[in-house]
């Protein structure tokens, strides 16, 4: 009862409340990244340098009055936010933030589970978080939020098949579907993968910006034209919710990016000796690291890069990544068959 | 392990996920003020009130991207176990899903020649 | 005893999202219903040692074709009045005649399944894993289904694209 | 492939979304609506409806007198109030036949080319903000403070100057000021650089840009479109050279035009122009002439009767005052003002037509509209 139950859920509440801490401090984090870039302060009233400013938008949104409209359908209007939330957070069952530790003379595993097919379950389920968005502008019943949905869902359906592809290829490479083996394939090469597929790295961070709908390609959302996407008619904590998600979704692109593309724990420059004092680092601790440096990644972006329009967001994805995924399969597939 | 044990934990997660949301609505609505009033539930459009109703007939587009992308999910469904036992199947492997692949891009083909990709 | 606790567990709720499907008022709640009645079963798949079928049902269905159906929901503004319905008793026999074939077909797979020797499907689960018998099985077993499937796939992408541009 | 969607009833066709743009929406540049007619995304039509700020400028006028007016002209464009101002004043000017010392006259072009420089700013911040690359906008905010510093030097406001007098200027420069200008015209150039970096040569910016809004230099003519959107399309016409005034003809100084007349033409129109606006600023600064900044003007200006138009270069364009006056009263009988603004969103449906939603905030950026001119 105690392996089965106790030790899980316990490693579950500590995943959430981690990723929960993690979002509010991003949103902090993507200010003063922006603000940094825009010879700004960026949030400086709530604590030293802003730092408890995260705690203060949780309180505020939580005693904000919750409007909904006279014509939204009343149930999937509530639905919709817990349909983006719980996808979002549950697909971290399976990302392995490291191998195991020793805690109270047992050995704990470092992941909430290891599925054979631990990537098709991240796809899988992350695929239903679309249905949050294509309700939530449904379900409200107004112009922007519905055109909003649409995009989105159309965005990210078609992003989706090049992500999908990117990921083949390099379980051709791996030779295994399960997050944990990738990370073990990856420590048996000597190398990360992103060396062996630069080309899929490539098209896996335009392909995350796009399905989690990040600039530039946060057309969903573009206030400038749609006024803030599928969430406009959201207020108080059914809007946080839908926020919530949007960063969890970043969260959990980038920590399987890392575990896909760049070792996951593993510490870096394994092969050189004289860095191998590095290896003392938890693995954990390597894992958040390189997790945090692609979210940095992705703030960056959005504050350097203009928007993308829909046609050409959808010409990159049909014409571009999908024949580019496509060859980079190809090739390899050929590599692997003959080396 | 048996396979069941592995997938307790995500039917857990997936409880505990649902209940820690639900308990973050449940939160905020017993905190959170309700004043509603007429003008403050209309619907958002611009400050004007709206007069066609926004659940309408949508660009057949949408529904166009919606079936190539069932297409190409179903297609990469098929490649996730081929990559998996690629190292055993060798060139019959790479044969096999060459002709499956190559059938399918003429497929896409014929969607670029028909401007189906095209979205404007 | 755990994994019959948990048929029936799943055995209910999918039955209640069937039933709900088809009660809901809203064509979207429907869909909505759809969607938890295709994870339900997909869980019962994994109760039953598939799960490289769990997540694709999930991927696939819930992830794919629900989203088409949702579409095609908003797409067709069912608020109109319906256009071609002369005779609302036709509609009646046909939904009748219909379910009686999909009972008569019901009846004639669990007639099959009992009257049958039982298939070995706990002999194909390797050691290393479901997917890997599932690929073995495809890829080895049944290549000519599969490539056939590539030619399905691809019928049903030209029309779309016929059906779709007709009026475009 | 037929298209027949006016007969088609099929289960594919598309029902026309109409939806309102504006009063209140982040991109529509202040309280302008448009009511779309959208196909999916594309934009079929669209009705321009204005009015929402209209405070009856030009009735006020008819209540004021003539000094009393510069107060009102601030506040049309707002984001350029000294280039009101001047186009106020040189048009009563004219009607009273006054003479204007030449060392006004400079004053008065250095203030013009900097409110070019700061509207052109203002414009390029926001065009860029409503394509998404957000940093652009406060970088160009934050040279703008600059210009805004210079101006709260000269007159005081930052906003509304009300910085001309008829006849003169209402005090001459203070100490120091020319030097301030002079570091701020060396900056400029490297920051107008840094601008470019990030935008031109952008592919998203390119592809955003490029080909978005093309109007000919015919059709931008017979539309009434003016200024930097009117030589975007490779019309030569701008006051300041065509019909100098101020003191432009002694300067040196280019008209650039664009070729094709699409959003990025107009873009890189501004942006040389913003260099160019240096340059003159540079110029005045040079040969800056001593003497008084108020010419011999009555205590009360009260026009002869008669009527006149004039017209300069507003950073939107040429903006005209149609001035009547009956001879006897101290406020105008009738006063008109041509704005650019105005103008220029006439040129909208014809350009948004057929494109997509996005591109309509890209374009509502490209012609540069104030509200506070559009309505008056």
């Amino acid at each position: 009862m105690i392996d089965m139950v106790v030790i899980p859920v316990f490693k579950m509440l500590v995943v959430i409340t981690a990723v929960l801490s993690a979002v509010a401090y991003m949103v902090l984090l993507e200010r003063k990244v922006q603000a940094w870039v825009q010879v700004r302060l960026g949030p400086m009233r709530v604590g030293p340098h802003g730092v408890l400013q995260p705690i203060a938008d949780v309180l505020k949104l939580i005693t904000k009055e919750d409007v909904r409209p006279a014509s939204a359908d009343r149930f999937l209007f509530t639905l919709a936010p817990i349909l983006v939330v719980v996808p979002a957070l549950i697909v971290f069952a399976v990302v392995p933030f490291g191998t195991s530790t020793t805690m109270f003379g047992k050995e704990i595993s470092l992941y909430i589970t290891d599925l054979d097919i631990g990537l098709l379950y991240i796809v899988s389920v992350a695929s239903i978080g679309l249905y949050g968005l294509i309700l939530g502008g449904w379900a409200s019943n107004s112009k922007y939020p519905l055109l909003s949905s649409l995009r989105a869902s159309a965005q990210i359906v078609s992003y989706e098949v090049a992500v999908t592809m990117t990921l083949v290829s390099l379980i051709v490479t791996a030779g295994s579907l399960s997050l944990v083996e990738i990370v073990k394939a990856q420590e048996a090469h000597g190398v990360w993968y992103v060396f062996i597929q630069p080309v899929a790295f490539v098209i896996f961070v335009i392909g995350a910006l796009a399905e989690t709908n990040r600039a530039p390609f946060d057309l969903p959302e573009a206030e400038q034209e749609l006024v803030g996407g599928f969430h406009t008619e959201y207020s108080g904590m059914r809007f946080a919710l839908f926020f919530l998600a949007e960063y969890t979704n970043m969260i959990v692109v980038s920590a399987v990016g890392v575990t896909m593309f760049l070792g996951g724990w593993l510490a870096p420059f394994s092969s050189v000796s004289w860095l191998a004092w590095l290896g003392l680092v938890p693995g954990w601790v390597w894992f958040s690291l390189k997790t945090f440096l692609l979210l940095s990644l992705f703030l960056w972006i959005r504050a350097t890069l203009p928007r993308y329009r829909y046609d050409q967001l959808m010409r990159l994805g049909w014409k571009v990544l999908i024949p580019l995924a496509l060859v980079n399969l190809a090739v390899s597939a050929v590599l692997k068959v003959l080396l | 392990m048996s396979i069941l044990d592995a997938y307790l934990p995500v039917v857990l997660f997936l409880l505990v996920a649902l209940v820690v949301t639900a308990a973050m609505l449940a939160a905020a609505a017993l905190i959170h003020p309700s004043r509603q009033n007429i003008v403050k539930s209309q619907a958002y459009e611009c400050g004007i009130e709206t007069t066609t109703d926004a659940r309408d007939r949508y660009s057949v587009r949408y529904y166009l991207v919606a079936m190539l992308f069932v297409v190409f999910d179903v297609e990469t469904v098929f490649l996730f176990p081929w990559a998996v036992i690629l190292d055993e199947l060798l060139l019959f492997g790479l044969i096999e899903m060459g002709i499956f692949l190559g059938i399918l891009v003429i497929g896409y083909a014929y969607a670029w020649r028909t401007g189906a990709l095209d979205w404007a | 005893m755990g994994t019959a606790i948990a048929f029936y567990i799943l055995a209910a709720l999918i039955l209640t999202g069937g039933v709900l499907v088809i009660t809901a008022k809203s064509a979207v709640h429907s869909v909505v219903w759809l969607v938890g009645t295709i994870i339900a079963i997909a869980a019962l798949y994994v109760v039953q040692h598939a799960e490289f079928l769990a997540v694709i049902q999930v991927l696939v269905y819930a992830g794919g074709i629900v989203v088409l159906y949702l579409f095609v929901v908003m797409l067709v503004n069912l608020k109109r009045p319906a256009e071609a319905i002369v005779h609302p008793q036709r509609r009646e026999r046909t939904g009748l005649l219909l379910g009686g074939a999909l009972l008569a077909q019901f009846a004639a797979v669990a007639f099959y399944a009992f009257n049958s020797p039982q298939v070995g499907t706990a002999a194909t689960y390797s050691a290393r894993g479901n997917v890997e018998a599932v690929a073995r099985a495809l890829y080895v077993e049944y290549l000519v289904p599969f490539e056939v499937a590539s030619v399905l796939l691809l019928v049903a992408m030209v029309g779309a694209i016929v059906l779709a541009r007709r009026d475009a | 492939m037929t298209t027949n969607r006016d007969t088609a009833t099929s289960a594919f066709d598309t029902d026309e979304l109409v939806i309102n743009m504006g009063p209140q929406h982040p991109s529509t540049h202040g309280v302008l609506r448009l009511v779309l007619r959208l196909d999916g995304e594309r934009v079929i039509d669209m009705d321009v409806v204005i009015g929402y700020l209209h405070r009856g400028v030009e009735k006020l006028t008819e209540q004021r007198d003539y000094t009393q007016i510069v107060l009102l002209t601030d506040r049309m464009d707002y984001v350029a109030a000294a280039s009101n101002n001047l186009g106020y004043v040189e048009t009563v000017e004219k009607l009273m036949s006054l003479e204007v010392p030449k060392r006004a006259q400079y004053i008065r072009t250095v203030l013009a080319e900097l409110q070019r420089i700061a509207s052109h700013l203002v414009w390029l911040g926001t065009h860029a903000m409503d394509i998404g690359a957000v940093t652009v906008f406060l970088y160009c905010l934050r040279e703008r403070e600059l210009v805004l510093d210079l101006f709260e030097e000269y007159c005081g406001a930052r906003l509304t100057y009300n910085a001309m007098r008829v006849g003169g200027l209402p005090m001459d420069l203070s100490t120091g000021w020319e030097a301030k200008v002079r570091a701020f015209c060396d900056l400029l150039p490297g920051k107008i650089d840094d601008y470019e970096t990030l935008l031109t040569n952008n592919r998203i910016w390119l592809e955003r840009t490029k080909d978005v809004g093309v109007i000919s230099g015919a059709d931008a003519t017979a539309i009434g479109l003016t200024g930097p959107a009117l030589r975007a399309s490779g019309v030569r016409r701008d006051v300041r050279k065509d019909e100098p005034y101020a003191a432009y003809k002694d300067f040196d100084f280019e008209v650039p035009l664009g070729t094709r007349g699409d959003t990025y033409d107009r873009y890189t129109v501004r942006l040389i122009e913003m260099r160019q606006s240096v340059r003159i600023v540079q110029q005045a600064l040079d040969g800056m002439p001593d003497g008084p900044v108020m010419g011999k003007v009555p205590r009360l200006i009260k026009p002869p009767a008669g009527e006149t138009y004039h017209a300069i270069e507003s950073p939107k364009g040429e903006l005209g005052y149609f001035i009547v006056s009956d001879g006897q009263s101290l406020s105008p009988y009738r006063l008109r003002v041509r704005p650019p603004s105005l103008c220029n969103l006439q040129a909208l449906p014809q350009l948004a037509r057929g494109h997509l939603v996005a591109d309509v905030v890209a374009l509502i950026g490209t012609i540069d509209i104030v509200l506070g001119e559009v309505d008056r």
